[in-house]
């Protein structure tokens, strides 16, 4: 390791070291706030330390790390996630009994795991990346231990998370033991269609692999689990959970499939396809009706996630800035619904609002959480004005450049029963309030969040140039 | 001694992957699952130092001993889950903990 | 410049509106009238400042463009451009516009602020679909547009809103998307041939397509201005739509979005897929008919005024659609009567509804019991006026746009024709059936109804004067819409 | 020049009504008649004085220009508003103002109890307008504006007392029936304007004559598409059922929309483009037929009804069936004059039934009333110089001339003319025998109930004015049989219109023609004489058998057409719309809706809360994606 490769991890390092300093802390003096401020202090030095990075990128930091402008960039993109679910998270708990001071210890954990994530060219790294990630996670869904339905939701995420881990690591030992190389590099250089036909193994292998992060990205089949997860974890973990989780993992997969032949396979492209045009359509069909809004964003991930298999299946340079793209968008548009909710239930004791019915007439009586939450609803659905839409612009010219026409239909189909589901939400808010509420407690941290992440969606809709070229410098190069 | 085939060495490995999946899918016990999830990272330690052996490089082994300090991470943390489960349900019967779904 | 600040004004004064909301009196109200009546004096202006152009057939159509960059990385521009054609149909949404700030003037008590805010941006995004020849700005307008009707069907509407409103907004979405689809993959398919992407209306123009794709590609946008307009048997939404909307919302949704689906058929399918549209005329010449007649029969049967009305819509739209796909100057020039024509009479009847349920609490004919005329006469001759407008008499602008529709449709089927003028007489039957039920007979007992108001006769009066000018002195408008359609009609014989 | 006045008469019955409706408010009941007879007197005074003028030095070409503005020009379309007057225009323009002079006068008095006295002057001038832009257009959209807008006031008129549901129904029947024709005959202006390529009537009439072959299938199919527009507002079979509802009007407009002028546009259509129906002479044929046809079966109704004003309508459709026989063997002077008389008869007719059923408190039944004849001895003189007029007696009365010129005309027609001529004397038999039992029965004989007053002092102008007409109007025309050889009609329309057939061989023949129809209209009111008046229970005696029951049921019933109509066209169509009262497409997508929730119903399903089988899950997807993987 040179001083040049120390400087390219900077972002990282200063992660690493924020996740140590926050721990000491903790150890040493229990305090709320000075936790909360040490973790966004770490963050943002982070950020801050992204430019000096970026310097020196595209640069391979050992075997395990590739810091290129891609990887820059969903670190940005994860880092911020963390930072706004920091500053909700201390909206959240602030005033709840209990202690909190370990949740930012954890949160700092998993957001590293999620930046190991996005640079990794390594199974090794992307095992500890994605280990990092995840049980960190484990803990922060079952945070409030003392209420039945976060630790349900824990144990569940836990052990689905153990198997399916089981068998993404079996399926690297599969493509171990046929092509002898653990960095992406080498093993995409053998990956090639016609291996994939010819070895078994290795083909099983690599579904194994898929099948392991399809789960962390709730891909049906492997989507039973999400629903239970975000209701019962608290609602800014849930937010973390479904984005930073989500983000880095699709970043990963993208890399592991367009990087190496596996993406010429016709089997490959078949099997995303199918799994594509399968959880748009169920994760719609399972949102149609559900009356809690947590499940409902639940099931609206899968879709969302489903939708972006189109740019994977798609391929090619274009699909790459759509993933991007796509992704920054749905950052937004999750953080901020899911920040709504943490608002509209903070502080959290007798449990989250995350029935529809207590939204009702919302717009009445909090107009403001309100408008944010329904501009975040009709981004989801990809309405314009918002980032939505030209993030769903982009799946469409992905699609239609790669003539997917099957997984356009199908996205088509899940984005006309979405509006069903975010609309009746919306129009659940528009509706008569039943009774008058007591004035809301001013959260002034989780509404300058959320005013950050609203101006972002409109900005994004109105004028995304700039993220496009920016998204556009920073992808070039990333396949081989 | 003989080279044993890397097939039949996968083939174990399967076979112990499966042994593991299903005690996870037969058993209510969250002790039990816990255990079933080590078969089954252990199964893949078993390909990758199948792997390593075919290979002759020492890539496998390193990547065994890392699932093994992962898992041992992983059980940390899930035990302790356990204990809360316990604590809160009465009962280590992961059906028992089922308040969400729909 | 101009073309930026007609869209801006309307949204300007929503915000203003809402703002205003706060306070107390009608300013939301009176803002909302500034902002329309300033943007309609700029919107007149164009038609004043560019006699030359307009009375000159041949000359380039266009009046005025303004082309900025937005998104470059797609090539994709804020095109906005103005002809003849762009600028009647902003006339008409202006006019309107102004007409339902004021026929909410009562009927809206609740959240005044908000509710105005939503009507003006309504409108602002319709004059924006109007405008945009970029396919993706157009597409941009065409789907914001949707939001604000949303609330406004969603928040003031009446009984069933929740259902009617979504309904609405998946019907014209879903449709959308398929549009957008469309879009993306002749942009894509212009950018292999050309190697530029490029949403413009005017690169895409010349777009070479196998037949096949061709067919396809222009089902997609079809299919989008088919439900917006509303064709059968994509029309079950808007019965819906306008039974539950307030007043305004049924007027800007009768007299305005589903113009939007006029527009883009006539600036759109037949420009873009000359051979395709043709392939398809004997197809959607049928269905148009069907329509004019289906439409006619089902509005007989309804015992809602609203609803009632709503499914004349479906039978005038026909028209609008056989006449576009006629696609000669006759039945072109008879779509954009017919589109002002129905827009004005059908949204004044809309009105009258209104302010019989705003009266009467009900909009069911049976419960109305009849007989308002002797109560109510004005209001009575009113709806009595805007039925006969409805039923294509002549003289009034209905029947101007449905002659030349007619006359234009002959040329390319005489057979269809014969069937759709049998539209007439079934537009009889529901026209004099709703004045029939709603206004004679004896009124019931002890029932006692107000007469129209000075604000109501003034708004229905002035549209009442549209209707009769439009019909003995159509000509300004149709030298208007001249030199554009003629631009239109050019573009597709490439 | 005068004719540069022509615009104006039109204009002022307009304005008129625009007052009336703008203004109403403010006006007093004395105003509204005022404004109201007054616009049409104007009117009329100008109508006069053209008509004069046009008699005394006609314009070099015989007919006249006048064009206002333009209406729409769209490519080579161009639809201007023109008023073309030349004589037939002119007799059409003269009969419309002068009747409707009359009848506006009529009404100042009759209507005065009337709550809609306003409204009911709004549309009577309404329609006297566009009655009169119905007869100057110089092209046929403007042609169809009149033609529609008197169908509008007809359906205002008719359904005037709106209170009363059955007038409604009336009013609606009236418009709905008349609109049938008016989309035929829309079409046919469709097609004439595709073909040549305008509407102006003089020019496309004569691109017509030079394009179109003598029976060339499209002239005949435009021809057939006129006929119809022509047969609905005439009330010819088979859209003749409106008519006899459409008494539920005031009588006044009975006697000025449903008898004098709207009814008779069809002629007048016809007559206007006699050019077009020469060119397809199947066309024409049929005309003759239906005018013989309807001319029958409406007499044979006529003769049973008991309703005064029934038996009236059923008489304005026999008599406008004579002038299509007219019209259909190219009588068309003859047609027109007839139109002429029948209007001022006609006219006279209504108005004394009008007076009558006003003095016997809406009595409509003839055999309620009985004895006027003393208590109103005015209003029956007036009944009986229409009645007279009606049956064609011979020498005092109008119809005898116009109709003897008709069937004088039919006789010679070519063809079927024997046949035709035979219908037209029966139906002269008819004729006489209808209108005479109506006299009889409600005018002579003992008085069955007491007439409360008689006519005001404006009815009786009216009256008298009508009554003189309808005996010396026939004077204009006296045929060479009788010696007097005036043609002073025939002479004036020649230049507008072609002469009828012409006799093939002079000498007796049209005097002993004439001869026979005279003899056939005094059988006729001697039979009545008998059966009504002299010996009342044989009338009962014939009816009494069952099949002369029968047939008598079925003649009163209109032929059943109505019944026959309600069973195929009007029940199952409102059988059907009421069946899909719900919008049955709408199904298809409240299908996809709940198809979409049973989806979600059943993959709800699959969210058990479960940890092992969303385990499971997990393990199917892998093996799922394994096999996709791995098999080829």
């Amino acid at each position: 390791m040179t001083a040049t490769d120390f400087l390219a991890l900077s972002p990282w390092l200063a992660l690493t070291a924020a996740v140590l300093v926050v721990l000491l802390v903790v150890a040493i003096h229990r305090d709320h706030r000075t936790t909360t401020a040490l973790a966004v202090i770490g963050l943002v030095a982070s950020l801050l330390l992204v430019p000096l990075a970026a310097g020196s990128a595209p640069r391979t930091v050992t075997a395990l790390f590739s810091i290129d402008g891609y990887a820059l960039f969903f670190l940005v993109l994860v880092v911020l996630a963390a930072l706004a679910v920091s500053v909700l998270a201390f909206g959240y708990c602030n005033g709840c009994e209990g202690r909190y001071e370990e949740l930012y210890l954890l949160l700092l954990a998993s957001t590293l795991g999620a930046a190991v994530l996005v640079a990794s060219r390594h199974f090794a790294s992307l095992l500890l990346g994605l280990e990092l990630l995840s049980v960190a996670l484990f803990a922060l869904v079952a945070y409030p231990v003392h209420q039945k339905r976060p630790l349900e939701a824990g144990v569940k995420y836990f052990i689905l998370a153990g198997v399916a881990t089981a068998f993404l690591i079996f399926g690297m030992a599969l493509v171990y033991a046929q092509l002898g190389a653990l960095d992406f590099p080498a093993v995409a250089a053998q990956l090639t269609a016609s291996a994939l036909a010819g070895q078994p193994y290795l083909a099983a292998g690599v579904a194994l692999i898929v099948a392991g992060l399809a789960f962390k990205l709730s891909l049906v089949p492997f989507h039973l689990w999400t629903p239970d997860v975000f209701e019962g974890a608290p609602a800014p973990i849930t937010a973390f959970l479904a984005t930073v989780s989500k983000g880095a993992v699709m970043v990963l997969l993208l890399r592991f499939l367009l990087g190496s032949g596996a993406h010429g396979s016709a089997n490959t492209l078949t099997a995303l396809a199918l799994v594509g045009i399968v959880s748009m359509l169920v994760g719609n069909l399972l949102a149609l009706m559900q009356r809690n809004l947590k499940r409902l964003l639940a099931y609206s991930s899968i879709a969302h996630m489903g939708y972006l298999l189109v740019p994977l299946t798609a391929g090619g340079e274009f699909a790459i800035e759509t993933v991007a793209y796509y992704l920054a968008a749905y950052f937004i548009m999750t953080l901020g619904a899911f920040g709504a909710i943490t608002i509209y239930s903070a502080p959290a004791n007798a449990g989250e609002l995350d029935d529809l019915e207590a939204y009702r007439g919302l717009f009445w009586q909090r107009p403001w959480l309100a408008g944010v939450f329904t501009a975040m609803l009709l981004a989801l659905a990809g309405m314009p004005l918002t980032a939505g839409f030209v993030a769903k612009f982009y799946l469409f010219t992905a699609g239609a450049d790669a003539r997917l026409w099957a997984l356009l239909g199908a996205l088509i189909i899940g984005s006309a029963l979405g509006l069903f589901y975010y609309l009746r939400v919306v129009v659940v808010m528009a509706g008569t309030p039943r009774q008058q509420e007591a004035p809301p407690k001013s959260i002034l941290a989780g509404n300058v969040t959320l005013a950050a992440l609203t101006i972002l969606l409109l900005a994004l809709g109105l004028y995304p140039a700039p993220l496009l070229d920016l998204i556009r410098h920073t992808s070039l190069g990333v396949l081989p | 001694m003989a080279e044993i085939p890397l097939t039949h060495g996968l083939l174990l490995a399967v076979i112990l992957f499966a042994l593991g999946l299903l005690t996870v899918l037969a058993r209510r016990n969250v002790v039990f699952i816990l255990m079933g999830i080590e078969i089954m990272l252990n199964a893949a330690g078993l390909a990758f130092v199948l792997g390593g052996a075919r290979w002759g490089a020492p890539d496998g082994q390193v990547l065994f001993i890392l699932i093994l300090a992962v898992a041992a991470a992983e059980v940390s943390v899930g035990l302790a889950l356990v204990l809360q489960l316990h604590h809160r349900f009465g009962s280590v019967d992961v059906d028992a903990a089922r308040q969400m779904r729909g | 410049m101009t073309l930026a600040w007609l869209i801006a004004i309307p949204l300007g004064g929503a915000v203003l509106a809402w703002l205003a909301g706060g306070f107390a009196g009608p300013w939301p109200r009176l803002i909302a009238l500034a902002a329309l009546a300033l943007d309609l004096a700029l919107a007149l202006s164009l038609c004043w400042n560019h006699p030359l152009s307009l009375a000159l057939p041949g000359n380039d159509s266009w009046l005025m463009r303004l082309d900025l960059p937005w998104i470059p990385r797609f090539g994709i521009s804020l095109l906005l451009a103005v002809d003849g054609l762009s600028l009647i149909l902003v006339l008409l949404t202006l006019v309107l516009g102004l007409v339902s700030v004021a026929a909410s003037w009562t009927e809206i008590r609740a959240r005044v602020g908000f509710f105005h805010f939503n009507l003006l941006a309504t409108l602002a995004g319709v004059i924006g679909v109007f405008l945009a020849l970029d396919l993706f700005l157009f597409f941009f307008f065409w789907e914001v547009m949707l939001i604000p009707m949303y609330f406004l069907i969603g928040i003031w509407g009446h009984e069933n809103r929740v259902y009617s409103t979504l309904k609405f907004f998946i019907f014209t979405q879903a449709s959308g998307l398929l549009m957008l689809l469309s879009i993306v993959a002749l942009a894509l398919v212009h950018q292999r041939q050309s190697g530029v992407l490029s949403f413009s209306y005017f690169d895409l123009l010349g777009t070479s397509l196998a037949p096949d794709s061709a067919l396809l590609l222009m089902l997609g946008f079809f299919l989008a201005f088919a439900v917006k307009l509303p064709m059968v048997p994509f029309h079950t939404w808007l019965p819906d739509a306008h039974t539950d909307a307030p007043s305004a919302g049924s007027v800007i949704l009768a007299g305005v979005l589903l113009k939007s689906g006029a527009y883009g058929l006539l600036r759109f399918i037949t420009p873009l897929f000359p051979e395709a549209a043709a392939q398809f005329t004997p197809v959607v010449m049928a269905l148009a008919v069907i329509g004019i007649l289906y439409g006619g029969l089902v509005a007989f049967a309804q015992s809602d005024f609203k609803r009632l009305v709503a499914y004349t819509s479906i039978s005038h739209m026909g028209f609008v659609l056989l006449g576009v796909f006629a696609w000669n100057e006759l039945a072109l020039q008879g779509v954009v009567v017919q589109i002002i024509a129905h827009g004005l009479s059908t949204g004044a009847l809309f009105i009258i509804a209104g302010a019989l349920q705003e009266r009467l609490h009900t909009r069911e004919l049976a419960r109305m019991g009849g007989g308002i005329w002797s109560l109510a006469p004005r209001l009575s001759a009113v709806g009595l006026f805007f039925a006969l407008a409805s039923l294509g008499l002549p003289g009034l602008a209905n029947f101007i746009g449905e002659f030349l529709v007619l006359a234009g449709a002959y040329q390319t089927s005489a057979g269809v024709t014969a069937v759709a003028a049998a539209g007439l007489v079934v537009a009889a039957i529901y026209a004099l059936w709703l004045v029939q039920q709603a206004f004679h007979g004896v009124a019931p007992q002890g029932l006692a109804l107000a007469d129209l108001d000075a604000r109501e006769m003034t708004v229905l009066g002035v549209m009442i004067g549209l209707v009769v000018w439009l019909g003995v002195n159509p000509q300004p408008v149709l030298n208007l819409a001249a030199p554009a359609l003629d631009g239109l009609q050019q573009l597709a014989n490439i | 020049m005068i004719y540069d006045a022509l615009w104006l008469v039109p204009l002022l019955p307009l304005i008129g009504f625009v007052c009336l409706t703008l203004l109403g408010g403010w006006l007093s009941r004395r105003a509204m008649a005022v404004l109201g007879v007054g616009s049409v007197a104007l009117a009329t005074a100008l109508a006069f004085t053209i008509g004069y003028t046009f008699l005394t030095r006609p314009p070099a070409t015989g007919h006249c220009t006048e064009v206002i503005g333009s209406w729409l020009a769209v490519g080579n379309l161009h639809v201007r508003f023109g008023l073309y007057l030349d004589a037939l225009a002119l007799v059409m323009m003269l009969v419309v103002t002068g009747v409707g002079l009359l009848i506006h006068l009529y009404s100042a008095t009759f209507m005065a109890a009337d709550s809609g006295y306003r409204r009911y002057f709004a549309y009577l001038n309404l329609f006297v307008a566009s009655m009169l832009m119905l007869v100057l257009a110089d092209n046929l959209l403007l042609l169809y504006l009149g033609w529609e807008m008197v169908g509008l006031c007809s359906y205002l008129l008719i359904g005037h007392d709106y209170a009363d549901p059955v007038n409604g129904r009336a009013a609606r029947k009236a418009f709905v029936v008349t609109r049938i024709g008016d989309a035929a005959l829309l079409v046919g202006l469709l097609l004439l304007l595709a073909h040549w390529g305008t509407l102006q009537i003089q020019p496309l009439l004569g691109l017509a004559a030079q394009g179109w072959a003598n029976g060339s299938a499209l002239a005949t199919v435009a021809a057939a598409l006129l006929l119809t527009g022509a047969v609905g507002k005439s009330a010819q079979l088979p859209l003749q059922v409106w008519l006899p509802d459409a008494m539920a009007g005031p009588t006044p407009v009975s006697a000025l929309i449903h008898a004098a002028t709207m009814v008779t546009a069809g002629v007048y259509l016809i007559a206007r483009l006699h050019t077009l129906f020469e060119l397809a002479p199947a066309v024409q044929h049929a005309v003759a037929a239906l005018g013989a046809l309807t001319l029958l079966l409406a007499s044979c109704s006529a003769l049973l009804q008991r309703d005064i004003k029934r038996i009236l309508a059923y008489s304005t459709i026999s008599q406008i069936g004579y002038m299509f026989l007219a019209l259909g063997v190219g009588a068309y002077a003859a047609a027109l004059f007839h139109l002429m008389t029948h209007a001022c008869f006609k006219a006279v007719l209504f108005l004394s039934a009008g007076v009558v059923i006003n003095a016997l408190d809406e009595e409509h039944d003839i055999y309620h009333m009985g004895g006027l004849g003393r208590q109103l001895p005015g209003t029956s003189l007036a009944f009986l110089t229409g009645a007279a007029s009606l049956a064609a007696l011979p020498l005092v009365s109008a119809g005898f001339y116009s109709k003897g010129l008709i069937l004088a005309q039919t006789w010679n027609a070519p063809g079927m003319g024997v046949w035709l001529w035979t219908g037209g004397i029966l139906g002269t038999l008819l004729t006489a025998i209808y209108i005479f039992r109506a006299f009889f029965v409600a005018f002579l004989g003992r008085p069955k109930s007491h007439a409360r007053c008689g006519a005001t002092a404006a009815e009786a102008v009216a009256l008298v004015v009508l009554a003189a007409l309808s005996v010396t109007a026939g004077f204009v025309e006296i045929p060479a049989g009788l010696g007097g050889g005036v043609q002073a009609f025939t002479g004036l329309v020649a230049s507008a219109l072609p002469p009828g057939p012409q006799p093939a061989h002079t000498g007796n023949l049209p005097a002993l023609l004439e001869l026979i129809a005279s003899l056939t209209a005094v059988a006729g009111v001697l039979t009545a004489y008998y059966f009504f008046r002299y010996r009342p229970p044989a009338a009962t005696a014939a009816g009494a058998h069952p099949i002369t029951a029968a047939v008598g049921r079925l003649w009163q019933s209109g032929w059943g057409f109505d019944w026959a109509y309600e069973r195929l066209f009007v029940r199952p169509l409102v059988m059907f719309t009421r069946a899909n009262r719900h919008d049955a497409v709408d199904a298809l997508f409240t299908g996809i809706a709940a198809g979409s929730r049973a989806l979600h119903r059943g993959l709800s399903r699959t969210q058990t809360g479960r940890v092992r089988w969303y385990a499971a899950g997990i393990a199917c997807g892998s093996f799922i994606l394994i096999a996709l993987m791995v098999l080829p």
